[in-house]
């Protein structure tokens, strides 16, 4: 059977220490922009920690949740790429193929989550930095849309060595960077399609929601936390 | 041989094209140089990225498809207020239709390019079409992008051939008035139109059916421009009423452009005897039906999205309804209802400089419609620790101004090369009729004093 | 190569020619009329009303809704990728592409049809006269026999306000 | 450190093509047929005496990349065989030195392409190595005999239902 990739973010084991960050940006080769351009709205996080106030000091608490790509059924991203640069692999990545990407940026509107990222320059590492970049990922150019793989090239390796040794992937053994970052463990990646596997035991957890779930995108991460999370107003 | 019935009115309307002022070349340095000047902004921008530009995330549209937007629009000023008034057979179109349609026909080349302008990789935006490639894929026909593609590329051959095929006529004339190099190129844009009968009645039956067909075409157009955007479940964007607006925003925009063209028509080329008040009268009465059109749909859109109270897309509604986007709000308001109303409803302002000053009102306040229906919804999509803003950047302004130097210049080029009122149209309006038919000699005329 | 014509700035007068004509025993599709205006109203435009363009027309349309239909189907078809969890073949959208190579189709087929139905582009006739586009209107015939060109001059003749000219 | 430049002066390793005309030359995919390499090595000589091509690209059935040999994969057999030869003595002179041959690459895809491609499971799969690389004992020194356009990969592919995933090789 297919692999189904999916993943679990337990709200209530997250610190907010952003390693998770730190390791997607080593492992995706993700440029950072500097200053001044974050500054201007084109930093570059696949996964992001966001950060909300809840209540009124001295009551104030503060909670995180990761965002990063839902890797959703029906992905609003896919449909409105011209060039299906943005589409569905059969083990239900959201794929982003970037050699096929034109850079309407019509997929980073469609999403809702914004987990979609846009080269808006060459990215450039200043020497010798560009020795740590990761041999396995590409280096995106300017005008190309990134996002979250899933660690696509770890899943490649995992399998083709699998495959080369002929036996099956081990659960828990194949991680995304994220997850494998996380000292919390509040990150744990598997194949949803197998029902034995860690993250469908715990996608099926009755704390677990889905991020924007009105929006039937069906993403494939669930969330789990104790309470309902509510989103400050709007305005 | 010179004493012929029509030959006045040919004289006029040809005049252009044979004596050229001084001033008409002044204008076409200048506007050619803000034109250089907005190409050397695209070449800045391909060079170093799109980056230059002022899109960020998560507002990742700006300026470029607010431009887009509003060309499309002002593009159904012409081709489909012609075919209308062709198929009514209004009989006050016939000095119209032509100057209309020019508009059309430039205001899509103009917008279609602003797609491209907007592209990461512009270079690869051959890949909306469909074409067989050794890569074996084709377009995504599920994407509102590529509908837009075939949208305006059939909209465009349509358009160019609505205004093309009655020229010829009229390239035959100038054909047989002048010589030299003039006669060998406006003999061959005639392609050896001789008037025969056969000529006329398959020239008036095709122009009948490409009537027809380029109606729904040019409705077609801006619904799937609209679809752009009713597409993405982005607050205020996902909504059914897209298609209608946006079509009666672009005819609204592209009456108020046809109205301000050919004013300026009618100063530069002094043709006060052809296009007449009683054809800005008309006109603006169109103008105000759009703008009572206009305005009934903001105010449905906005009551529905208020009435049903769903947070993002409050969000959205509160930043342009009191927050920051709320003085362009107001400002568009003012000019797409507050001026034109009762500028247009009054009979004695309704005259041409009122329906002109009208007019620069709604390009102004439509301009701003499409800007304020793009970035604020970006702005303040569901998750609110991702909201952002927006602030366009030189090359943006450079390029936008650039299009409307070249919007003019290809409109002042157009009319020295071509007579901009159909001069064989024109005289069928003068025609004497048989004693058969029973009907008003002087239509114009007629009209202007069946004035209501 | 020989022709004969009549230039007149009187429509009526060119009725009267064409009446001329038609009482010598020209062929109605021998007679030339050429004007720099269209005459609806007068009978000697009628001869060349009848047309299939709208049939002409209709079928580019049924052409480009058929391409349009195997361009979407097919293609989807051929390297099936799944967006959105829609269907490969998503007949929605896929209207929307068909309408547009539709409305394509008619309108390339109606300009075609009136080119090649209205001889354009084409050499002008030993026929024509520049006054045409003066606004006269020139009733004809071109290349008739010696004998008959004879009798063709004094019938245009005959009628009233216009000039009879002839090539030899 | 370098200054921190945007665009891409010496001091920064960056996408971006250095002139428009190698930006042209990678969109119209101009790459030269023959390449110089360092070393005048000829496959033909090397094939005909009975080596295999596992015997220097040593990694083919292992790992993505086959690998190329260094200097001191020849003198495993040339520190014996052929060491009169100016070619040889150049080679052992390099190795001496420390230095290793620069081999440069004559398939190979331009950046802007993102393809990937794995040898191992390729081989496993059967797939002769000159199916993309020709027919290496007609050739001296390697040159690019198969056009390997995105066709030629998907119509394998295709054939031996191995999987054409945009991300098989795209990612």
């Amino acid at each position: 059977m297919a692999h189904r990739w999916g993943m679990v973010v337990d709200l209530d084991r997250c610190t907010g220490c952003e390693a998770c960050v730190t390791a997607c940006h080593a492992e995706n080769n993700i440029p950072t922009v500097g200053a001044a351009e974050a500054a201007r709205g084109r930093a570059m996080h696949w996964i992001r920690v966001e950060r909300y106030w809840e209540g009124e000091f001295p009551e104030a608490r503060l909670t995180f949740r990761p965002v990063l790509c839902q890797q959703c059924d029906n992905a609003p991203c896919e449909a409105v790429c011209p060039t299906y640069a943005s589409h569905q692999t059969d083990e239900g990545l959201n794929a982003q193929v970037y050699n096929r990407c034109i850079g309407t940026r019509y997929c980073a509107n469609a999403c809702m989550y914004n987990v979609r990222f846009f080269n808006f320059f060459h990215p450039q590492w200043e020497k010798p930095l560009q020795l740590q970049l990761n041999p396995d990922v590409s280096l995106r150019e300017a005008g190309v849309m990134e996002k979250c793989t899933f660690c696509v090239q770890r899943i490649k390796a995992a399998k083709s060595e699998a495959r080369a040794e002929e036996r099956e992937l081990v659960d828990g053994a194949l991680q995304p960077a994220c997850a494998q970052a996380c000292p919390a463990g509040a990150l744990v990646f598997g194949d949803l399609n197998d029902p034995e596997s860690r993250v469908a035991r715990l996608s099926e957890s009755p704390r677990g929601s889905k991020l924007l779930e009105e929006y039937g995108a069906e993403p494939k991460i669930t969330y789990l936390q104790r309470q309902g999370w509510h989103e400050p107003d709007a305005q | 041989m010179n004493r012929t019935r029509n030959n006045p009115l040919a004289d006029d309307l040809v005049r252009p094209l044979f004596h050229t002022s001084v001033w008409f070349y002044g204008a076409v340095l200048v506007l050619a140089t803000v034109v250089l000047a907005g190409a050397a902004a695209w070449g800045y921008q391909l060079w170093y990225g799109i980056g230059v530009a002022g899109i960020n995330w998560p507002v990742f549209w700006g300026f470029y498809l607010t431009n887009f937007v509003f060309w499309i629009g002002i593009s159904h000023a012409g081709t489909l207020i012609s075919a209308i008034l062709r198929l009514v057979n209004a009989r006050w179109r016939r000095p119209v239709t032509r100057c209309a349609e020019v508009i059309t026909v430039f205001a899509l080349m103009i917008g279609a390019m602003f797609p491209i302008i907007h592209l990461g990789r512009p270079w690869l935006a051959f890949w909306l079409a469909p074409y067989p490639s050794a890569r074996e894929i084709w377009p995504n026909f599920r994407s509102p992008l590529v509908w837009d593609f075939f949208a305006i590329n059939t909209y465009l051959t349509g358009s160019l051939m609505f205004l093309l095929l009655p020229m010829i006529p009229d390239f035959a004339l100038v054909r047989d008035r002048s010589t030299g190099w003039r006669r060998r190129i406006y003999g061959a844009l005639a392609l050896g139109w001789q008037g025969t009968t056969k000529q006329w009645h398959r020239l008036e039956s095709g122009m009948q059916i490409m009537a027809i067909a380029i109606i729904p075409v040019a409705v077609s157009v801006h619904t799937i421009v609209s679809f752009d955007f009713s597409m993405a479940t982005v607050p205020m964007w996902h909504s059914t009423i897209f298609g209608p607006y946006f079509v009666a925003g672009a005819i609204f925009s592209g009456i108020a452009a046809l109205i301000v063209a050919m004013a300026a028509l009618r100063k530069l080329l002094h043709l006060e005897a052809y296009l007449h008040p009683v054809h800005f009268e008309n006109l603006g009465k169109l103008l105000l039906l759009m703008s009572l059109l206009w305005a009934y749909f903001v105010f449905a859109e906005r009551l529905t999205v208020w009435y049903g109270n769903e947070h993002s897309e409050m969000a959205v509604f509160w930043a342009t309804q009191r927050g920051e986007y709320a003085p362009l709000y107001w400002a568009m308001v003012v000019c797409n209802f507050v001026i034109p109303f009762p500028i247009l409803a009054l009979r004695q302002l309704r005259t041409i400089a009122g329906t002109v000053v009208a007019s620069f009102a709604v390009l102004i306040g439509m301009w701003l419609e499409r800007f304020l229906i793009i970035v604020p919804s970006l702005a303040h999509k569901p998750l609110p620790y991702t909201w952002g803003d927006y602030a366009p950047q030189p090359v943006e302004i450079i390029i936008m101004v650039a299009t409307f130097a070249a919007m003019i210049l290809l409109y002042m080029l157009f009319s020295k090369f071509v007579p901009i009122i159909s001069i064989w149209e024109m005289k069928v309006g003068n025609q004497p009729h048989p004693p058969v038919v029973t009907e008003a000699e002087d239509e114009l005329a007629g009209l202007w004093r069946a004035r209501p | 190569m020989k022709a004969v014509y009549a230039l007149y700035t009187d429509p009526d007068a060119a009725q009267l020619a064409v009446d001329a004509l038609r009482a010598e025993g020209v062929a109605e599709r021998d007679i030339v009329v050429m004007s720099s205006e269209p005459f609806e109203e007068y009978e000697f435009s009628h001869r060349d009303k009848a047309t299939w363009l709208h049939w002409i027309a209709g079928g580019g349309g049924l052409l480009g809704m058929f391409a349009g239909y195997l361009l979407t189907s097919t293609t989807q078809q051929l390297w099936p990728l799944v967006t959105s969890g829609m269907p490969i073949v998503s007949t929605w959208p896929n209207t929307i592409i068909v309408f547009e190579m539709t409305m394509l189709g008619a309108i390339l087929a109606t300009v075609i049809a009136l080119f090649v139905t209205a001889s354009l582009p084409s050499r002008l006739s030993q026929l024509y006269d520049n006054a045409v586009t003066q606004g006269y209107i020139l009733v004809g015939v071109d290349g008739p026999s010696d004998e008959l060109a004879a009798r063709l001059d004094r019938a245009l003749a005959s009628v009233e306000g216009g000039q009879v000219k002839s090539i030899a | 450190m370098a200054q921190p430049s945007r665009w891409g002066t010496p001091s920064v390793f960056t996408t971006a093509h250095r002139s428009a005309g190698e930006a042209f030359r990678a969109f119209f995919d101009m790459r030269p047929d023959e390449v110089d390499q360092p070393v005048a090595f000829s496959h033909q000589l090397h094939l005909e005496k009975e080596l295999v091509c596992t015997d220097c690209h040593e990694g083919v059935e292992r790992g993505p990349v086959a690998g190329l040999p260094s200097v001191n994969t020849c003198l495993i057999c040339h520190s014996q065989i052929a060491t009169d030869r100016p070619i040889i003595q150049e080679i052992t002179a390099m190795q001496e030195k420390g230095v290793d041959l620069a081999w440069r690459r004559v398939y190979g895809y331009t950046r802007e392409a993102h393809v990937r491609f794995e040898h191992a499971p390729h081989i496993r799969a059967g797939v002769d190595c000159s199916t993309c690389h020709g027919d290496m004992k007609q050739q001296t020194v390697a040159r690019r005999v198969v056009e390997m356009d995105m066709a030629f990969c998907v119509n394998c592919h295709k054939a031996k239902q191995a999987s054409n995933d945009c991300l098989t090789c795209h990612f």
